[in-house]
């Protein structure tokens, strides 16, 4: 809660600190808060601190600090606070788009949290609201206008999807509270006349599509290269880290819920997971826009973190967490590297990266070392993160994980076009690349987090 | 432990330094394992078991990082940390990406390391693939404008192989007793015939693609013509035997149940590709294309006797592996002088090299016949065993595999013809000090290992016995 | 002491090959000479030892080390001095030493000359450990050895192309011969379970004659021999050999190497006792070589050339008393043939270093006068190889006569034509060479002359061996002590592990008086035939016509039956076809591009996955509605 | 009273039935319209319908959680609304268009 606390303030400070002013200190302060916000859950988590009075501000059926949430709450704010550290020069600056992005990261905390489904009503709003603006905010480029309003009229449709899925489960359930609703799905109050399964059938699918739109699981994923092309590149990789891991935990939360009728869902998510994965690594492989080629990117990775929703029994949450660092760091490591090129060249096709390895050569190595772990290749995070998912998955699902892995190979296609087009092209230009120090620490993480995984997942969980 | 550390650290020093780095030094870091290695042959027993000289806990308490030595083991390992100076040196006359290659080498080296000694599956995968980015960089330094799409195939080709080979270790790691990746707790599961050959068939894929077997073998050719001559050498003269190795060490100990029905689909196959690239190297005008392909030829020999399950087969193999590995690298060497000699290596374009550089003349002549197996050359003893070996197994195989000697004889000495004989104008420019050395050391691998080959069968006989009783424990084939 | 044989050339390859470049040209030539001789020297004390060692002795052994010990097979690099391999040493030093020492003048022109002496001590070397190996796989070590040395000194010329291709085919003739001679060797190991000769050959003794085994191995091994000993089908790179040095030629192409297959019959004399097949397969192989190698002699005008066939077809004529089992025979005639052959190669080495490297006979004539000391020892080896009475090639004919005649009539008739064209040709070449006018318009008859003395030398001590060399074996009626000497030799009974050499009694060859008398009328038939080939050449000193105008049969002969012709339309040019269709099709279409073609599958699926991605919000929110309406109803109904 | 009495002859599922079809007219509007404002009506239709879904469910269930979610959809469906519109205007600004299948500038 002291985070959920911290960054709302925060934000609030900030919007008026800093109000008609453009600074980069913002960023600065705004990731220290962050930072700080992270580092409070994780102490929270491990009983250095307590702030049990904030905690009892909040009914127990409604929202819900355990272990597990301050770790996935912590991880979302230290990738925040990355990301906005890492776009500090972003061309699109301001006070205010910070404050949004915090409340954003508020609403992800409340999808993290919740206990409620109105609570993760709210949340998804409160995340998503702050988002169509965030998208729309490069105000004079029409790219950016049309992936503001792609995005906002899907995301409302959505919206409208997941509530009708949460009032057929609380009309199947009678309950919106998560651990009610989810004891005996089958016996419930009695409702003359509608078949009961049906109305929680057609509940749960109702309501994890909405869930399944902000993860860009397919097919439900269609606006996701467009906004991600379209939004300025903070906020593309703000969706495409920070939104997408609270989605599916609250997808993860939601559909362990009704773990006990996990045969009705199992078959359609497995369906969806492989449409996910091949979808999301063909498509990409034609594709020129970097910021498109992540999107889909993106997409494949949901389809792999699908199988996890399938396997997830609520001990091995630390796979999801584990994922979501690798996958989180990498992208934002490579769409920071995108990013830089991009404020040198104003292009963002795959020749932005042409001549890399010659004019910094440090710099494409970070590149390959986030690329790697995209693409899953030892000695990288995303590696283990794929290992853990895959061998969690194997015994239950070896179709999926084949399809996993054979997505895994395609995704080697496109992944290696950034090495292509880094080491075997000349370039033009020599872009500048600022912040090296943060690039290395990011593949310092990718590096430790892949070579002892152990030593990381043992001391928090 | 030190093997790894060691290169690891030349490679960070030469990729800090870049161009200051003195290629002589690097060499000498890249040959201080040699030394380390010698010690290990002191932990051996008699027994011959692979014992463990570094053991911690790493992805997880079961999943450890654990490194082994053995006669095997030692074998490679002495393979890879004498070639890879050699590949150093002889790459002084590559300027431009000197450094950056010796430092990628240098990095393989140490991957190449850890894929011999890790006793822990998931390591040997993590090894593996490590070792498969620094030559994937030093072959996208080719030129041509195929060079990524040529690159591209070969990662593609041996990264569907590994996670094959991850799917099969990851089944088996979830039915070990205790969730571990060790080796002998892999051994330990016991599996029915059908999911031993689905298993079998997932490790194997990994090895067929990197070996190259026949129908897995198409990223090859363009590979090592491409490649820059160090990533030829590392690819020919190193890589190819993970594969081989992994047969021995990790497929027949893991899936001993299935080898009964992959073995005549391996050995058709193999002779089938000893035939195949035999007979594709009789036409090839590139040299180094021809090389690839008289490579394909003989290293499906070494595949076929491996699978023939036989000592001659299984020590012959191993013996042939290490030799390969020298004249491979004797080869693409030759290939790399002239080339940047006279700016070619296209068959018809030399001759009459010969004349003016004696030393090399007489290096290129003897790993030439080293290639094509005369006695008291390295060839020899290692070819000898191996179609013995099939002999046993079938003789009508041995007649189309023994084929090989004729049809090698054929293309290497076609090479020398085109190449060294006959009248030219082009000339091999005066060799260096480091390149004559790397020619000592090689020439002395071809005659020493021709006139001595027992050393290298008593180094890995009694690994080999102990994976030969657990084939024989399985299947109750070995001969 | 025997290691000495084989070290001693050995030391001189090195010692050249390493410091050959700074090494003054004579001393070098000098050098390599004197390691020859020492191991003939050796070589000698050896064998008189053994002959003279009591109690007798069947062999020295010598291991060296273990070369290979995997599973339960064992290999050592071992030696083992009997007498068969005593007197094929005694050849191959001997004879090696003359033409060591001729060499030296004989390529003093030639920059690389250390070269040239390093490659033929590296020969001398392996053609030792090939008939001192105590085991068959020491014996395939010298087999590949000599096939290499062969292919280095074919080819020692290197800047001519068409040298280095006929090295080339060498090398590669006798590596097909070398497979069948390596699956004859795994299948003695199959079922004897070693390479030890005299483990082998005890183990054969408990075999039936005519077993499948003992005539499967005897027809592999005779692959091998077939390759090495020039026969049909794996002949024709002798002729082309002749692109090497002369003194190679003589050492390598006549002398030793090619006789290496009938030391391995003779040494396998244990096996093919038992494969009456396989005997009679050589019979006839050998009998074809011989009248078609006499044959295309006929009408060839390179010197050396006609030498070639001549050996060719001499070998034929070796593998014929081998395919009738005398053994002796066969052996007997390998070594006059190593006196008279080497003889008529140095001599015709003089001639074409007289005439500045011309070697086309037409382009000769009348050097008789010129050269007396050639033409004198070339006159005793012609007549030794025509099987002049008295010399030694009478003997060792005759011997193999007596040999066909008690088994085969047929075969004797059509051996006897044989020689007779034999005696026709080698006058021929003789003739045309030494006698007529001199015919060479690029030389001047004044400028030739008589070849040093480091080269007569060895011609006069050669013709000298020539003419006696028929001691070694006389036949029977030449007296009790004298003859049979190498029979004698050879069927020597040792005791103990070491069996005689020969098995066969060769009673067997014992013929009647009318077939002896035969023998003897057949002097008078080669007489004539000598006459006849002199009317043509001395007396009407006829030239022999250039090869366009050859007609007929005499075109096909002058062509060599077109069997190069034959063998690269059967043989090299499908197999290029092969090849290149391979390459072309199979690996690049079928392999490669199914590879890419998946690639391009996913491509292709890629951009039809990108048509739904056309841009417009409607069609999305379509697609999202259709995917739950699936959803939905696949899950509820 | 006789109105009341069609109410309470009214069973739950007519109320489902009637917010499902209420839902899907919203729906088919989004679906069909390609004016971004009659889209973002339709988009309230939907959400509407589902509020009454909730009320009839919790009056039914005598559970007030429903009627509170109701609440809270409208407080958000406003606030969605607003930044909606002026989304909408920000495009109209720049392409003078409020039709959304112009809108097709990022594809692929």
């Amino acid at each position: 809660m002291i985070a959920f606390f911290i960054t709302f303030f925060g934000a609030v400070v900030l919007l008026f600190i800093g109000l008609n002013k453009r600074e980069s200190s913002f960023s600065i302060f705004a990731s220290g808060i962050l930072f700080l916000s992270a580092f409070l859950c994780v102490a929270t988590k491990f009983g250095w601190c307590n702030f049990g009075i904030l905690e009892s501000w909040v009914p127990t059926n409604m929202m819900q600090f355990g272990s597990e949430q301050l770790l996935f709450m912590g991880l979302l704010s230290f990738l925040t606070g990355f990301i906005i550290l890492c776009f500090r020069e972003s061309d699109i600056i301001g006070n205010d788009q910070l404050a949004l992005m915090m409340f954003s990261l508020c609403g992800a905390y409340m999808m993290v949290s919740y206990q409620h489904i109105v609570v993760l009503f709210l949340g998804i709003e409160v995340l998503s609201i702050p988002l169509y603006v965030l998208a729309g905010s490069n105000k004079e480029n029409i790219y950016s206008n049309e992936a503001a309003l792609k995005y906002f009229l899907m995301g409302a449709f959505s919206t409208g999807i997941f509530l009708l899925g949460s009032a057929f489960i609380y009309g199947g359930t009678g309950y919106l509270e998560l651990e009610l609703m989810g004891i005996k799905p089958s016996f419930m109050h009695a409702l003359e006349g509608m078949p009961i399964p049906v109305l929680i059938n057609a509940g749960i699918i109702l309501m994890s599509v909405g869930l399944l739109f902000k993860v860009s699981a397919a097919p439900f994923h269609f606006w996701a290269p467009d906004v991600y092309q379209g939004s300025p590149n903070r906020t593309t990789v703000f969706m495409a880290t920070v939104v997408k891991i609270s989605a599916f935990i609250a997808l993860y939360r939601l559909m362990s819920t009704f773990g006990g009728i996990k045969s009705n869902w199992s078959g359609w998510i497995s369906v969806l997971a492989i449409i996910t994965i091949l979808w999301g690594n063909l498509a990409a492989m034609i594709q020129q826009n970097v910021k498109r080629t992540l999107a889909y990117s993106s997409i494949a990775h949901a389809g792999y973190v699908l199988i996890f929703i399938l396997i997830a029994d609520g001990t091995n949450a630390w796979i999801l967490w584990f994922y979501g660092l690798a996958y989180g760091i990498a992208s934002i490591l490579v769409f920071t590297i995108s990013h830089q090129l991009y404020n040198t060249n104003k292009d963002d096709t795959f020749e932005a990266f042409n001549g890399l390895a010659k004019s910094s050569p440090i710099v494409a190595l970070a590149l390959v070392i986030g690329v790697l772990s995209l693409a899953g290749i030892p000695i990288s995070a995303g590696f283990v993160g794929k290992f853990y998912l895959f061998s969690f998955a194997w015994q239950s699902y070896p179709i999926l994980v084949c399809t996993g892995l054979l997505g895994s190979a395609l995704g080697v296609a496109y992944y290696f076009k950034f090495i292509k087009h880094a080491f075997l092209k000349v370039g033009e230009k020599s872009p500048v690349i600022k912040d090296r120090g943060i690039l290395i620490f990011l593949v310092l993480i990718i590096l430790m987090a892949g070579v002892f995984p152990w030593i990381l997942l043992r001391t928090f969980f | 432990m030190e093997v790894i550390i060691i290169p690891f650290i030349a490679c960070l020093c030469v990729a800090i330094l870049g161009k200051r780095t003195n290629t002589w030094l690097s060499a000498l870091f890249s040959s201080l394992p040699l030394f380390f290695v010698y010690q290990y042959f002191e932990h051996l027993d008699s027994s011959g078991r692979w014992i463990a000289l570094f053991d911690h806990a790493w992805i997880s308490d079961n999943i450890r990082f654990t490194l082994a030595f053995d006669g095997l083991t030692g074998l490679m390992l002495i393979l890879t940390n004498i070639l890879v100076p050699i590949i150093v040196l002889a790459g002084i006359r590559n300027d431009e990406n000197q450094c950056k290659l010796t430092a990628l080498t240098l990095f393989m080296q140490a991957a190449l390391n850890g894929v011999f000694m890790a006793q822990d599956g998931l390591m040997f995968y993590i090894f593996w693939e490590l070792a498969l980015i620094p030559i994937y960089f030093i072959t996208l330094t080719m030129s041509g404008k195929f060079a990524f799409k040529i690159t591209l195939r070969f990662f593609l080709y041996t990264f569907v192989g590994s996670l094959a080979m991850l799917a099969s270790l990851i089944y088996l790691f979830l039915h070990t007793a205790d969730y571990s990746f060790d080796f002998e707790s892999l051994r330990a599961v016991e599996l029915n015939p059908t999911q031993s050959i689905g298993v079998g068939a997932g490790i194997l894929l990994a090895f067929l693609v990197k070996i190259p077997i026949l129908p897995f073998h198409s990223w090859q050719a363009d590979t090592y013509t491409e490649a820059p001559a160090s990533g030829s050498m590392l690819l020919g003269g190193i890589m190819l035997k993970m594969g081989l190795y992994g047969i021995l060490r990790w497929y027949f100990p893991l899936a001993p149940e299935s080898i009964a029905f992959f073995q005549p689909w391996m050995i058709g196959l193999s002779v089938a590709g000893v035939l195949y690239g035999a007979i594709i190297a009789l036409r090839q005008k590139d040299m180094k294309r021809l090389v690839a392909f008289s490579s394909l030829s003989h290293v499906a020999l070494i595949a076929a006797g491996l699978f023939t399950l036989s000592a001659e087969g299984i020590e012959g193999g191993l013996l042939q592996m290490f030799v390969h590995g020298v004249n491979i690298i004797g080869l693409f060497l030759v290939i790399e002088i002239i080339e940047k000699s006279t700016g070619t290596r296209v068959l018809g374009e030399l001759g009459g090299l010969a004349k003016n550089n004696r030393i090399f003349m007489v290096f290129f002549m003897l790993v030439a016949l080293g290639t094509i197996a005369v006695p008291f050359t390295n060839g020899f003893p290692g070819e000898f065993l191996l179609l013995k070996s099939l002999y046993g197994y079938n003789p009508n195989l041995a007649l189309l595999a023994g084929l090989t000697i004729i049809f090698s004889a054929v293309y290497i000495l076609r090479m020398v013809q085109f190449s060294m004989f006959g009248e030219g104008k082009k000339a091999i420019s005066p060799l260096s000090w480091n390149e004559i050395l790397a020619f000592a050391i090689l020439a002395f691998g071809i005659v020493g290992i021709g006139f001595m080959p027992q050393i290298i069968i008593d180094m890995v006989h009694k690994s080999v016995l102990i994976i030969a009783t657990w084939i024989s424990e399985a299947n109750g084939i070995l001969t | 002491m025997l290691e000495w044989i084989i070290v001693l050339p050995l030391l001189g390859f090195l010692i050249n090959g390493v410091f050959g470049s700074i090494i003054p040209k004579p001393i070098a030539g000098w050098l390599g000479t004197a390691f020859v001789f020492g191991s003939f020297v050796v070589t000698c004390f050896l064998f008189s030892d053994l002959l003279s060692a009591l109690p007798a002795k069947g062999a020295v052994y010598l291991k060296v080390f273990t070369f290979l010990n995997v599973g339960n097979f064992h290999v050592d690099i071992a030696f083992q001095f009997d007498r068969l391999s005593a007197i094929m040493a005694l050849i191959i030093t001997g004879i090696g030493t003359l033409i060591h020492a001729y060499s030296i003048s004989y390529m003093s022109d030639d920059d690389s000359l250390y070269k040239f002496f390093s490659f033929l001590n590296l020969f001398i070397f392996s053609m030792l450990v090939l008939v001192l190996g105590s085991n068959f796989v020491m014996m395939f070590f010298g087999w590949e050895g000599v096939g290499l040395c062969s292919y280095l000194l074919i080819g020692f010329w290197f800047k001519n192309v068409s040298f280095g291709k006929a090295a080339r085919k060498a090398f590669v003739m006798n590596r097909i011969g070398d497979l069948g001679l390596l699956m004859g060797l795994f299948l003695i190991y199959q079922n004897f379970g070693s390479f030890e000769y005299t483990e082998v050959f005890a183990k054969f003794g408990r075999l039936e004659v005519g077993t499948g085994i003992c005539t499967a191995i005897a027809l592999l091994l005779f692959i091998g021999a077939m390759g090495k000993s020039a026969q049909i089908p794996l002949y024709t790179w002798l002729p082309d050999a002749m692109a090497g040095p002369t003194p190679v030629s003589a050492l390598i192409h006549a002398a030793t190497m090619v006789t290496a297959g009938i030391y391995l019959v003779v040494r396998c004399e244990a096996i093919y006792a038992l494969a009456p097949f396989a005997r009679e397969v050589i019979l006839w192989i050998g009998l074809a070589t011989s009248l078609m190698a006499a044959l295309i002699g006929l009408k060839q005008n390179d010197i050396k050339k006609v030498l070639a066939y001549s050996t060719v077809s001499q070998l034929g004529f070796m593998f014929i008393a081998l395919g009738c089992g005398a053994y002796t025979a066969a052996l007997f005639h390998v070594i006059t043939h190593a006196f008279f052959k080497a003889l008529l190669f140095l001599g015709a080495g003089s001639v074409i270093h007289g005439m500045h490297h011309e070697q086309d006979i037409r382009q000769m004539g009348g050097l008789r006068k010129k050269m007396p000391i050639t033409y004198a020892t070339f006159l005793i080896g012609t007549l030794a190889i025509t099987g002049f009475p008295m010399l030694s090639g009478f003997f060792s004919k005759d011997e193999i006569f007596t040999a066909i005649l008690a088994q085969n009539t047929g075969v004797f008739v059509l051996g006897l034509l044989s020689a007779s064209i034999t005696v026709f040709y080698t006058f021929r070449m003789f003739f045309v060479t030494f006698h007529g006018n001199y015919r060479n318009q690029h030389h001047s008859y004044e400028k030739i002359a008589e070849s040093p003395l480091l080269m007569t030398l060895p011609l006069l001590i050669l013709a000298v061996l020539s003419l006696i060399g028929g001691a070694v074996n006389f036949p029977n009626y030449m007296g009790e002590g004298i003859s049979k000497g190498l029979y004698h030799l050879l069927s020597f009974d040792g005791g103990g592990s070491f069996s005689p050499i020969l098995i066969l009694p060769e009673q067997s060859f014992e013929i009647s008086h009318v077939k002896e008398w035969i023998l003897f009328a057949l002097t008078p038939l080669f007489l004539f035939i000598f006459l006849v080939a002199r009317k043509k050449y001395v007396v009407k000193a006829a030239v022999p016509e250039a090869d366009a105008d050859q007609v007929g049969f005499g075109k096909t002969l002058a062509n060599k039956f077109y069997v190069d012709e034959a063998y690269n339309r059967s043989f090299v040019e499908p197999i290029e076809l092969v090849s290149d269709t391979l390459t072309e099709y199979v690996d690049e279409k079928a392999f490669k591009s199914s590879f890419d073609g998946i690639g391009r599958i996913n491509q292709y699926v890629a951009s039809l996955l990108s048509r739904f991605q056309n841009g417009n919000i409607e069609y999305y929110l379509v697609y999202m509605v259709i995917g739950l309406c699936l959803l939905l109803a696949f899950n509820l109904f | 009273m006789s109105s009341l009495s069609i109410f309470n002859q009214l069973e739950i599922s007519h109320y489902i039935y009637l917010s499902t079809v209420l839902f899907c007219i919203g729906l088919f509007g989004v679906l069909f319209r390609r004016n971004a404002i009659i889209i973002l009506m339709c988009i309230e239709l939907m959400l509407n319908a589902v509020n009454l879904l909730f009320v009839a469910f919790s009056s039914y269930m005598g559970d007030a959680d429903g009627q509170i979610f109701v609440f809270f959809i409208m407080v958000v469906a406003a606030a969605e609304a607003a930044v909606g519109l002026a989304i909408l205007v920000l495009v109209y600004r720049n392409t003078r268009k409020t039709d959304v299948s112009f809108l097709d500038n990022l594809k692929g």
